[in-house]
């Protein structure tokens, strides 16, 4: 056995490992999406080198046309293929939401499974680059809502890649979250596994242990939520931080588990807090274990506005770390 | 256009397999419309009558392995591709034995044995899905073609263009039927559309586009065959525009006010199937016996598919969670 | 005075009387939409009348182009009009959400409160008409995730009168949902009081009062929530059911006073339950009223699938009063 | 077209108001480039540079109370309609003092005071609202004309297509104004359009479509004027392709490696203004040192803005839920 050096990189790159690890093993992977080929691989260089690796064909340049990009991907979902479309911006996806919601995530249904749609959608997402209201939003809500769509959002780059191969891999259309804060970060940076590393969607990480209260989260936020964790450790406060990784399906044995240990919940996301996903986990909670709480959940999300330009109030949009600390001890009165 | 020598009329088999899909397509909506205003069946029902020529033109030249897309408006594309009338039958009345096992019903019947893809209850977004089709063809290398059928309506919805511009720049293998039967619901087409001929429409894409009379079926035949052609042997698409009629309105029990009375009569004393039956008993390709033969045998097929369907199960309570993803997540 | 007859009518009728009550009293008021002039006047005769009473330049056909349909809205609302335009069946704002969430919903807060956008959106919607899984959803949720919108749905002629009334002359966008089942169905039809009758968003309406446990719905459903309270009283079950009216803005208070006095609730609406307005209302209960609360609020809504066609399994799909009365009692355990 | 008599050419007031919008817009872009160059502001920003004939060539036919809308690239367009340099800075970098109290910023600017109605960070969403502004117009029976403005790639989305056939279909009283600068972020229009000139779509909504030199300020007056005095005169929209060149790149930090080197060398060598600039001398509209002392009253300007802008203080923090509704609703 050789030693190797530990592959720390971004999640940026360690996405791109994943598309190029999925063309490698499997013919019928694809790729779609506007200037995600060569020379430039994508505005955020996420598919670089892909289109010289693999051609044109499987890395496909597209006009600006979102709802045939969607489009085109689901047909060729349907025909065998596993097209991974990429919509550069969450906040674009109301050009092409009607392909998402009532075709790709619906026809497995309405075929009564005749025919089926294994696609990816990927797509960036997030707040805090000073891009106003239409190029900052996390809108994964929409596809929560909308049975057929499962939902992943990663927060390191190991899961980044492994949720990513299991979702091209999936049998069912994944809406596939990318934090664009955390692209080439450094400070975001991890150790990825080499190959066809794999981590199955539904399956929650317990990022942080504890025994006081579960903070529930995903995405980058997860961060939030561990500095979070840190600062009540510092006051004699266990946070257990968990990572949920895919929010449908979403592990809810391991959320469940937790609260009934710790008694108390925050979740915690970056999204619009009313009607977001924190709702639904929240009601979720409550329904199951009403009585063993020893206090309401708590939610913190987005505040319920379009998110400003002004970089002070686009930071208060924002759920920060004081806001969760403040939550959980909400759960400690 | 396609380069191979293509005849300019179709053989005596052809026109009668067009004649006998047209016959299947009248057959099973007057049934339909029968058993609606008898108030035996339930259901929202969008009547093809009048654009059978359209469906039949364009499917005698398919495979079973090419694949078509369709509208809620989809009867006789259905059957022109090939799917079986029983389970259509019950896929329209919601039974567990319909090709969708009654999940889908008449706006999104499916059958991929027979290259029924999608059948879309949303004006247009059947376009940039055939594309899709079109697209696994070309990667795969296939010859397989994809069809895909909408209205004049359809033509004033941003799918349609974002659509063909797409298949245009990829080249793709699609053909784009425009089923143009001048109206969208009740609004007229002139009133919504700032071109005369939708077929205008295909040069903002650099594609070929021709406005056929969709009730002519050699013409229709003709024109089909060019396009099907074309995208078979990697030409690209085509845009056709088949102009048509809808005589009963958009759907049952559409009070049609807003279709001018003389108009809808004068297009169903044209209708085009009397029309062509006569003509291939007075040009010598069958006659009166031969036609009349066809005519019972698909008699009794809508029989025993009416029969089939009416007598089938609704599907089965346990139907509820499954197929909304490969495993269930309630 | 003199006495007058009841108005008895469908709701269809009361929302046609509400424009015409609209456009009489502001030049500024107008219709576009798809088929909404004569002779047809609307695909479900809604807008029967107003074309030959107030012209085609105020009532205006349209394009099959809902994009450009909200977008014209859109625009004709901030230079000063009250636009109400049609999106005939609420599936299909997924092809022009875009203009709703991105444009009209974010207008007022991108340009610091210079420019407004008073307009209406009218959509009907529901299941229960064997129009399958494209023609039959309940998207509110969509709206409610998208802060600047705001949400109305009526669940009888009066209110639906006095809502979209309210909604037209509202300073900022309102989806209004009309629950198609109820247009012309006369076992919904109700008194109607004439001229400019209008109702404030905001303020929810008791229908039944109860003691024992509140029930919180809007739309068509609390008519299914009225008969489960029917069937609870037979129980001996004194339940309270409140129709919201309006879910953004929503009457909060009035939701918190109720489930305070009953110590249990139940939310029921038509769309799909997971990520559905349920899940916020439930949220916001037992974040407000945790330590009061008997039981879990419990949540009915349509089930986590995309809508069936066979009538069995659609009929399974929705709330019935079974569900309701079944959830009830699970707050009494 | 426009039947009143309409000049051949711009007068020298028309010629010098022209040229100091174009000075405006020059300075303003390289002040932004500087300052982001040296890291005294960190914004996302989209250089117009190149494109600036063009917004000046309609700008001059407009009233205050004709209607503009922009995107993201906006800079020349939010200048041209008259946007105040001050609170036009503000904006772009967040203060609380700018057009939109700092909540917008570059992509979302806004200023109904000086016409310009509507910036959008979505490709082809001010399509569809312009019309809106045109209706508007149309239903009150002014004369307001509205420009909407948008690149070469967002000819291919679906918003452009509906907005298009609406405006003809309603005669609006628009100017769709492609301001064809060869690119769409990275790709070529070529890749990505079936067709070689945008205008060519206009005659699939039946409207006038005209493709001009958008770098040649002449040329671009008399074509945006001909539209807008069609569009005034009630006689409807019409589609302008200005072809032009963005010398910066989609924007700022773009490493342009998709730009051919030569391709932008040669845009940037016949760079627009200073030709214009030289024009100006050379047939005596002006003099060196009349031209001069505009420049340096607009750098005045401009060094004045900066200095507004950067002292400028955030907006305060109760901004944050205000403007969500017209009352207060967490
Ligand atoms: C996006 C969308 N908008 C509106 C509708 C409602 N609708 C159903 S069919 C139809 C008319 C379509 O007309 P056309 O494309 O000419 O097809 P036809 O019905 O005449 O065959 C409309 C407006 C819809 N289904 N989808
Ligand atoms: C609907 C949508 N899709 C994608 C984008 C991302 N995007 C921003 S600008 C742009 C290119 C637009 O090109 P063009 O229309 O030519 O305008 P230009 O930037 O060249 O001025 C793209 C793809 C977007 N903002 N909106
Ligand atoms: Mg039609
Ligand atoms: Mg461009």
């Amino acid at each position: 056995m050789t030693t190797t050096e530990p592959r720390i990189m971004p999640m940026g790159m360690a996405i791109n490992e994943a598309m190029d690890v999925a063309m490698g093993l499997d013919e019928k992977v694809f790729l779609l999406g506007e200037d995600i080929a060569e020379p430039s691989g994508g505005v955020y260089k996420i598919t670089k080198g892909l289109s010289t690796k693999y051609g044109t064909q499987r890395v496909r340049k597209t006009p600006i046309s979102e709802a045939a990009i969607i489009g085109a991907a689901v047909g060729a979902a349907i025909a065998g293929y596993k097209p991974v479309a990429e919509i550069m911006i969450m906040d674009f996806i109301g050009v092409c939401l009607d392909q998402i919601t009532n075709h790709a995530a619906k026809i497995r249904y309405m075929s009564g499974g005749q025919t089926t749609v294994p696609m990816v959608i990927r797509t960036s997402a997030g707040a805090g680059r000073g891009f106003g209201a239409q190029h900052s939003e996390l809108l994964e809500a929409f596809a929560v809502h909308s049975p057929g769509m499962k939902v992943a959002i990663p927060s390191n780059p190991a899961d980044a890649k492994g949720l990513l191969i299991s979702s091209i891999f999936d049998a069912d259309p994944v809406l596939f979250v990318e934090p664009m804060l955390m692209y080439w970060d450094p400070a975001y940076a991890g150790e990825v596994p080499a190959g066809d590393h794999r981590v199955p969607l539904g399956k929650a990480n317990t990022v942080v242990e504890g025994k006081d209260v579960s903070i529930v989260s995903y995405g980058r936020q997860v961060h939030t939520c561990k500095q979070a964790a840190e600062a009540l450790a510092a006051e004699g406060i266990s946070a257990e931080v968990i990572d949920l990784r895919s929010i449908v399906p979403y592990d809810e044995a391991a959320v469940m588990a937790s609260v009934t240990k710790t008694k108390r919940a925050v979740v915690v996301h970056e999204a619009v807090t009313r009607c977001g996903f924190g709702a639904e986990l929240s009601s979720r909670i409550h329904e199951e274990l009403f009585g063993t709480l020893a206090a309401p959940v708590q939610r913190v999300g987005g505040k319920n506005i379009p998110i400003p330009y002004a970089s002070n109030l686009e930071k208060a949009f924002l759920p920060q770390v004081d806001d969760v600390v403040a939550a959980v001890k909400r759960t400690n009165k | 256009m396609a380069t191979t020598n293509r005849p300019d009329a179709p053989d005596r088999e052809t026109l009668l397999r067009m004649f006998e899909i047209q016959q299947k397509i009248k057959t099973a909506d007057e049934r339909f419309r029968s058993m609606l205003t008898s108030g035996q069946v339930q259901l929202i029902y969008y009547s093809p009558r009048g654009q059978e020529c359209i469906s039949a033109g364009y499917a005698v030249h398919l495979r079973p392995d090419d694949y078509v897309v369709t509208i809620y408006r989809g009867l006789h594309d259905h059957i022109a591709k090939g799917v079986p009338m029983r389970e259509l039958w019950a896929e329209f009345l919601g039974r567990g034995t319909g090709t969708c096992k009654g999940k889908g019903g008449p706006m999104h019947v499916t059958h991929p044995a027979s290259g029924l893809m999608v059948t879309t209850g949303i004006v247009g977004a059947g376009i940039p899905i055939a594309n899709g089709f079109g697209l696994a063809a070309q990667l795969s290398g296939t010859d397989q073609v994809t069809v895909v059928n909408f209205g004049d309506g359809a033509a004033n919805i941003g799918a349609f263009h974002e659509g063909l511009n797409m298949a245009a720049v990829w080249k793709l293998p699609v053909v784009f039927v425009c089923q143009n039967n001048l109206y969208g619901e009740h609004t007229p087409m002139a009133m919504s559309t700032g071109v005369e001929y939708i077929s205008e429409r295909a040069a903002s894409y650099g594609m070929p586009g021709v406005t056929v009379n969709g009730n002519d079926p050699v013409a229709m035949w003709k024109v089909a065959g060019e396009a099907v052609a074309r995208a078979r042997s990697g030409e690209g698409p085509t845009l056709i525009e088949a102009r048509t009629y809808r005589f009963w309105g958009h759907l049952m029990g559409d009070a049609m006010e807003y279709m001018p009375k003389e108009e809808r009569k004068a297009a169903m004393a044209a209708d085009p199937l009397p029309a062509f039956r006569a003509w291939l008993i007075e040009n010598g390709h069958a006659n009166e016996s031969q036609l009349a033969e066809i005519e019972d045998r698909i008699k009794a097929l809508v029989d025993d598919a009416v029969d089939f369907a009416t007598n089938s199960p609704e599907p089965p309570m346990d139907e509820l969670y499954t197929d909304v993803y490969e495993e269930i997540i309630k």
